[in-house]
């Protein structure tokens, strides 16, 4: 995010930075997390994306302290701290469950943390409705979180951590069920927070848009392990793997088969189904290698004229608002997905461009 | 609520029979109640629907047998045991409920003998333990003999109502600040209340009847309503039933002003998870 | 100085150079006769004894009880009151002193003061207590002479029981002085070998006692609840103890109209309780005690007990007549004073066995009697 | 170097904590500090000592004199069989009968609050209180035979046998198993039984598919309780049952040789039978439940 | 959806229409539904959107039976069904809570349903475990839930409502918890059941994209109360009032003043900041009155050129993955945000064109 006017004055931070080291953790046989090696730097907002139960939940509760390693470190600077009881580690936490007190009115819920933290009584009370009116339940402040609908709750959960302005704040996805109006003030809103707090923020989502726009950084887990790890863009357009490739959106991948040998970055030619396609090498490439293809769907256009051109049969044609997507099949019955803003019908066929730069090529399938 | 209502109103065959059979056990339950009360009040009773006549002086024969003394003394006694009981019990209910570790069966075993066992096969021992360092005859020794069948009772009942509770709940409240301890005040304790409840009556009831632990360490200024009735019912020319009945009418007063002292603050029934949508 | 665990105690009486408390703890329901007696000892005695506390319970408990504190060596009771079950429960577990021969010269002469009927018992104590209530006991036989009138004799009573199914029945022995004072009383009235000796002796009064229980339906636990199935009319017929008799129609229990009889050749039990003095009690408290003991046992005091329930004193001597107005109306009202005088001069008076051989022979009777009830 | 070694001490000091973590050894087990404290400290000394003098037999002979004794007279061997039979029956029938009452509780109506009170009761009367009571209403011409006779049934004989005894029993029992389950049944989540009824689950269907494995803890634990205070049935038994015959159970002869015989290294050991006897019950128990589930009654969102 | 060969059999439904008439629900004096009219024809796939705390969840729960009415009828076909017990009214029902029974397997989970159907053994089981793959979850099938992570139990709460195979499906945001790519994958596998099953569906999400993608008909809630009810492409683009339109992605909302009257779906003339835009009027405007100005962040284009022309103040520029979203300002401090692929850094000053017939104008304003 780059900022007219930076606000973001040199807040000060109690720590440089937070270090998990080959952290593991494992029930029973399966294993949660393998060696998971990250560091969140003071003032960092990282974005920790991954499939279901690819352990990201795991990973903050390591954090926070909630479940034991298995094995590994966590540093705060020079403090190994995982041996610390969760209630000395200071970190605010948003649950994915919410894990709201049943007994205590949303009020009380926000103003718990203040207390444990002896906070006296006006404060806290300000500081709870301040919360409380970032998320908009001002009006709900003495019901209890059985009242509230699953959406208020999740804003309660996420009032409560944000109240006691930690350090570090872990959040699983915070804002999974509010509609998408709310879910861009509170994301704006969580956004203002954290710079002007200074927080040090670790936020699970599985919103590819929420991740992109918040985040200084994101980490893609895979299996418990670190996938890739860099600045949105770069995540984004430059995957390191055919999975980060799935998880950004490139939803069309397929092989081809590459002509010769390419270094990273190079253009490579790769053919398939009696096509040539020029397509943009993300690792090494070679020659004769089976690699995989991956293009977003709305980076597939439609029309003729330049390089990489297909046809498609159309098949299902989707409406998405601004544009709709279109399924279509290709000579030898693999699928793409394109979207465009052009009218498509089910049964045509269309000539589209798989545009060379944002066609990737991975060489060395793994997993 | 109105929900409640169409489904209490739905006579199946299996509420009839549960709504008939607590009606017998209320019907039984009151008139024994009643009998008594009755009895208290009554010049002689033989049998028959009704006493042949009224009086109150068994009251102020029960009176003079020193009850005003003894529920001074059983009421502090048994706030004492029961604070102290639920205080060191709760927790080591909670510990026993999320911990497994090793020696757990020894100590759950430790916990359960106190409660299996007459108090008689230990309470003379105990006494002498507690007249040896000095508690003897004392209040506090009262208090102190009474912890012993009373907190395994606390730990038992605190088990599966902590097993009930999601582990979540903790993990926020200790993520949020709250050590041990104020986990199990500010937390566990609210979400715990039904079972502290039963817990805090089957430890009053304990306290209030247990009669060899108390008689054993208690001298007359220490001893509590039980003994005294039952002193009385030790005479062995045959204390008039009478007499009896209006001693343990003072009895079931207090116990009963100490139930529904503790069913105003807590309603067993209140559910803190209730339905949510 | 205390000992602990029964050993000897040797401590000499020495007199208080201040007044005491003392705590009397009573397991055989003497105070409702001795109380104003220790009362009046306070108020005549201030230079001893500044207030007493008294404690009551059943007489096992009390023992229980003294045993616990003299394990500790702290024992705060002076005066032990019971019958001779705590007595018994007493000398077995060494808790209270022996006070004969050694402290004879602090106590009155009790040879002189007691008749034989009281000595037999004063010498069951083996000099651990001193007599404070006697009375020939019973057993003698309840019945409402509307409905029926009394067996006279053993016989007569197991035919009136299989005329009157479930109407009889008696309090188990173990738990009750009316059924312990019936099962006492009937190897003497069957003319058993050894009245003594229920193990070996008392064949008749087994099978005397088995064919009875065919027809009783069960046995109260305790003589209140006899005395209560007795007044309310689930039974017409139980043996019971004249102070039962006495408590059970003053409180209301039983219809005044209640008419008691004896067996022709009736054998009274008779019955005793005793003034002990714990082990470990302080020199002090022992002298106070043995004054009080000496208080009791004054003729004027004997007499005053007339009014507190009892139809015979602790010793012997006293009449009616020398009782105050209270006593002598008490006896006029429930004393039955055409039938009791009389009574407890007809037939013989046997003392109680000793308190071992009571177990065994409740043991005896739970095995051979109790488990058969109804059957 | 020294803040080398000490930071190795540190951390493999950490690590055994570690370890023993996850074996579930960490600070919480402080908490049963007291309470083993107290039970240690005034229960353990009575108790051994018990077991020693049950090993000591006033009459002399083996040391286990008192254990044959007591295996070898088939009236008191006896006493193990009349204490089963009604001791758990009555704490079986008190959380049967419970049981179905506490799960009306959940619903809000008016007069819960009352219902509730009412049965809980008796917890207030002590067994003697329950005994007079029982011997006033349940007497051959008492209110309940009375009734009996008003509404022309026979007459019922409630008293001084096996079903006296039983009903004290009920009526101390089944208050307090109420009390807990009603406590238990608060617990789950409503939710829960929503999601089975849009799954086709009727009320019998949720009560035992849903509502009843949940409740299984609870349940164990009332019938624990309820099996211990059965077991120590004393004053019911002597008071209103046949305590020579049909309710002769263990606790009559330990309190015989430790009320009028004074023998309480007999009473220890007969007290030692009945722990054991006991403990094999409860010991069924518990191996059922282990088996079970006990957890959270509620999972998900919330 | 346009599908090339329907594979759309015309199943046989057991009903023709369920219709909610005039359903109220009120907790204590707050109103969560009020008056609600709704009407789900068979075989319909209908998404239910709404801001979070707006009755959705409620008016589920009152349809299966869940919650009592506070006021109205719930039909299907002829018979009344509000009265009627939740398991006799067969529906489905996928909670935003998840509650999956805690004390069951996961397999006994999915399970459940079938049997309380009565369903064999050897059936339940295949169909456990089919209904089990479908969620990807086959792996997990011996484990309880608590062992599951929160998408996992999410993806369980669907399979079992899915093993039941009831007429009507009742799904609560199944999806919010998943990532993006499952979500898409679970989204294309509900869609393939809802047809081949012939399964009626309501559908509560907050993800706009799912429900135009998924539904036949959108019914937007507003407090209890349906304020638009159409196909996708109506909604997407015809908002029926600015409360519809914030909800479908129209973040610029502002106000104008029409300079003439207009019709519905004319152009109107309206002025504002010194600028004069056409705009398409939604409902019928009067001249001088205010307008509400309404237009997507992505239909707001960069460039010179053409009418409706203004010029911005760049203030914030976020990462959006294939474009980036700036924030800017018009002269008069209102704040337009837009979406773009060209590069745009703070504090520029970038023309750009509101399109006419994306930028519309609703009279009226209410709320
Ligand atoms: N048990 C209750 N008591 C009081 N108010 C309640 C209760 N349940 C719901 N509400 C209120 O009713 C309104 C509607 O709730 P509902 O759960 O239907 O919202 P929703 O549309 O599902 O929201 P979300 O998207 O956040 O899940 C909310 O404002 C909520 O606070
Ligand atoms: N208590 C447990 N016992 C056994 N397995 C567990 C337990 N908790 C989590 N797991 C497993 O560990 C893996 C990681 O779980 P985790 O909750 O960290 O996933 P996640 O990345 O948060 O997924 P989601 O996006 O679905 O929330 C999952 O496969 C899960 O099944
Ligand atoms: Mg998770
Ligand atoms: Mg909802």
């Amino acid at each position: 995010m780059r900022v007219a006017e930076s606000n973001l004055t040199a807040t000060t931070h109690s720590f440089r930075e937070l270090r998990l080291r080959g952290v593991s953790r494992s029930f029973g046989k399966a294993i949660a997390l393998k060696e998971l090696d990250l560091t969140l730097y003071a003032g960092e907002f990282v974005a920790l994306l991954g499939p279901s139960g690819c352990g990201k939940s795991t990973a903050l509760n390591c954090l926070a302290g909630l479940l034991p390693l298995t094995g590994g470190e966590i540093w705060k600077d020079e403090q190994r701290i995982d041996t610390l009881p969760p209630e000395r580690r200071g970190f605010g936490m948003v649950f994915q469950s919410y894990a709201l007190f049943p007994h205590l009115t949303i009020q009380r819920n926000v103003e718990f943390g203040l207390r444990m933290r002896g906070v006296r009584l006006v404060q806290r009370r300000s500081r709870a409705a301040e919360a409380l009116r970032t998320v908009k339940l001002a009006d709900h402040a003495h019901k209890r979180p059985a009242e509230l609908s699953g959406g208020q709750q999740q804003r309660v959960a996420i009032a409560r951590a944000l109240a006691i302005e930690p350090d570090i704040i872990l959040m699983d996805e915070p804002l999974s069920n509010l509609d998408a109006s709310l879910r861009v003030e509170l994301r704006t809103e969580i956004k203002r927070l954290h710079q002007s707090l200074g927080l040090s923020t670790l936020y699970v989502t599985h919103d590819q848009e929420e991740a992109l726009s918040l985040a200084d950084r994101v980490v893609i887990l895979r299996d418990g392990r670190v996938e890739q790890s860099g600045p949105p863009a770069t995540v984004y357009s430059r995957p390191a793997s055919p999975y980060v490739a799935a998880f950004m959106g490139y939803r069309n991948l397929f092989t081809a088969r590459a002509t010769a040998a390419a270094g990273p970055g190079d253009t490579v030619s790769v053919h398939r189904d009696g096509y040539v396609f020029q397509a943009t090498a993300v690792a090494g490439v070679q020659a004769g290698a089976e690699v995989t293809l991956a293009i977003r769907p709305d980076e597939v256009t439609v029309g003729e004229g330049g390089a990489n051109q297909i046809t498609l049969a159309t098949e299902v044609v989707e409406f998405m608002g601004r544009e709709i997507q279109v399924q279509g099949r290709m000579r030898d019955g693999q699928v793409l997905l394109l979207r465009t803003g052009s009218d498509v019908v089910p049964g045509d066929s269309v000539p589209v461009r798989l545009p060379r730069e944002r066609l990737l090529a991975f060489g060395q399938v793994d997993g | 609520m109105s929900r409640t209502i169409s489904r209490l109103g739905k006579l199946t065959f299996t509420s009839v029979i549960t709504w008939s059979a607590a009606a017998c056990f209320i019907l039984v339950l009151v008139s024994l109640f009643a009998s008594v009360v009755l009895e208290a009040f009554s010049t002689e009773w033989r049998g028959g629907w009704w006493p042949a006549g009224f009086t109150v002086d068994w009251f102020a024969e029960a009176w003079h047998a020193g009850v005003g003394d003894a529920l001074v003394t059983t009421v502090q006694a048994a706030v004492a045991v029961v604070v102290i009981a639920l205080s060191v019990g709760v927790p080591a209910g909670y510990a026993l409920a999320r911990r497994s570790f090793p020696g757990k069966s020894v100590v759950v075993l430790l916990l359960l003998l106190p409660v299996m066992l007459p108090p008689l096969t230990y309470a003379v021992q105990l006494t002498a333990l507690l007249y040896r360092i000095g508690l003897g005859g004392s209040l506090a020794g009262v208090i102190i003999a009474n912890l012993v069948p009373t907190v395994p009772l606390v730990v038992l009942i605190t088990i599966p109502f902590v097993q009930r509770i999601s582990p979540e709940i903790e993990n926020a409240a200790r993520v949020f600040g709250a050590n041990t301890f104020r986990l199990l005040v500010r937390v566990l304790a609210p979400l715990l209340r039904p079972g502290i409840f039963a817990a805090a009556m089957l430890v009053m009831v304990r306290m209030l009847g247990s009669f060899e632990l108390t008689f054993f360490v208690a001298n007359q200024q220490s001893q509590t309503l039980v003994v005294t009735l039952y002193g009385a019912a030790a005479d062995p020319a045959g204390p008039p039933p009478p007499l009896i009945a209006a001693m343990a009418v003072f009895y079931m007063g207090l116990a009963v002003v100490l139930l529904i002292a503790g069913l105003r603050y807590v309603n067993p029934a209140d559910a803190v998870t209730a339905r949510r949508i | 100085a205390p000992t602990r665990g029964g050993g000897e105690d040797t401590t000499a009486p020495e007199k208080p150079a201040q007044p005491i408390t003392l705590t009397v703890l009573d397991g055989g329901g003497d105070l409702a006769t001795n109380k104003l007696l220790i009362e009046n000892f306070v108020k005549a005695r201030p230079e001893l004894v500044a207030s007493v506390r008294y404690e009551t319970a059943s007489a096992p408990d009390t023992v229980g009880k003294l045993k616990a504190q003299q394990a500790a060596g702290a024992v705060d009771i002076g005066l032990l009151l019971g019958g001779t079950d705590v007595l018994g429960g007493a000398i077995e577990q060494k808790i209270v002193r022996q006070l004969l021969p050694s402290l004879s010269a602090h106590l009155p002469d009790l040879n002189s003061l007691q008749d034989d009927g009281r000595r037999q018992l004063q010498t069951m104590a083996q000099g651990y207590g001193v007599e404070c209530v006697y009375t020939p006991s019973g057993p003698v036989l309840a019945f409402d002479p509307a409905k029926t009138s009394a067996p006279r004799t053993p016989q007569a009573l197991l035919e009136w029981a299989k005329a009157n199914p479930g109407k009889f029945s008696y309090a188990q022995p173990a738990n009750s002085g009316s059924g312990r004072t019936f099962l006492m009383s009937l190897p003497y009235l069957l003319g058993d070998s050894n009245p003594a000796d229920p193990v070996g002796g008392w064949a008749k009064t087994w099978a005397y006692l088995k064919e009875l229980g065919r027809y009783v339906s069960s046995y109260p636990a305790s003589s209140t609840i006899l005395a209560k199935q007795f007044g309310d009319g689930s039974l017409g017929l139980i043996p019971t103890i004249v102070a039962h008799d006495v408590s059970n129609r003053q409180n209301g229990t039983w219809s005044p109209a209640t008419q008691v009889a004896l067996f022709d050749n009736q054998a009274w039990v008779a019955d005793a309780h005793y003034m002990m003095v714990p082990n470990g009690v302080s020199p002090q408290t022992l002298y106070v005690v043995l004054e009080l003991m000496k208080w009791v046992l004054r003729h004027d005091q004997q007499v005053l007990t007339y009014s507190q329930g009892v139809l015979t004193t602790a010793i012997a001597g006293t009449s009616v007549d020398q009782a105050d107005a209270a006593g002598k109306e008490f006896v006029a009202k429930w004393g039955r004073k055409d039938f009791y005088p009389a009574a407890f001069a007809n037939g013989v008076i046997k003392p109680p066995l000793a308190p071992s051989d009571q177990l065994k022979a409740f043991d005896m009777w739970s095995r051979e009697v109790g488990s058969r009830a109804g059957g | 170097m020294t803040t080398g070694t000490l930071a190795g001490a540190e951390s493999r000091r950490r690590s055994w904590r570690a370890a023993l973590a996850e074996r579930g050894v960490d600070t919480v087990l402080l908490l049963l500090i007291p309470a083993v404290a107290v039970i240690a400290m005034l229960f353990l000394y009575p108790y051994v000592y018990g077991l020693m003098i049950s090993l000591q037999p006033l009459e002399g002979g083996s040391a286990f004199a008192n254990y044959e004794s007591f295996f070898s007279d088939p009236y008191l061997r006896e006493t193990i069989w009349y204490t089963l039979r009604l001791a758990l029956p009555a704490a079986v029938v008190s959380v049967a009968f419970a049981f179905p009452l506490a799960y009306r509780m959940r619903r809000a109506f008016r007069g819960r609050t009352l219902i509730i009170g009412l049965f809980v009761l008796p917890m207030t009367f002590g067994s003697v209180l329950l005994a007079a009571g029982m011997t006033q209403i349940f007497a051959p011409n008492g209110w309940i035979n009375l009734s009996l006779d008003a509404i022309g049934l026979p007459r019922g004989s409630f008293l001084y046998n096996y079903t006296g005894t039983f009903i004290a029993l009920l009526l101390s029992t089944v208050p307090f198993s109420f009390l807990l389950l009603v406590g238990m049944f608060a617990a789950v989540d409503r939710r829960i039984e929503d999601a089975a009824a849009t799954l086709g689950a009727g009320p019998a269907a949720r009560f035992w598919h849903v509502l009843f494995p949940l409740m299984v803890p609870g349940l164990m634990t009332a019938l624990t309780l309820a099996i211990v205070e059965a077991f120590a049935v004393f004053p019911s038994a002597v008071l209103i049952g046949q305590p020579d015959n049909a309710t002769h159970v263990m606790s009559i002869p330990l309190y015989q040789a430790a009320q009028q015989r004074f023998d309480y290294g007999n009473a220890s050991a007969i007290a030692v039978v009945m722990t054991v006897v006991e403990l094999v019950v409860l010991g069924v128990l518990f191996g059922i439940r282990s088996r079970l589930y006990a957890g959270p009654s509620a999972s998900g969102k919330g």
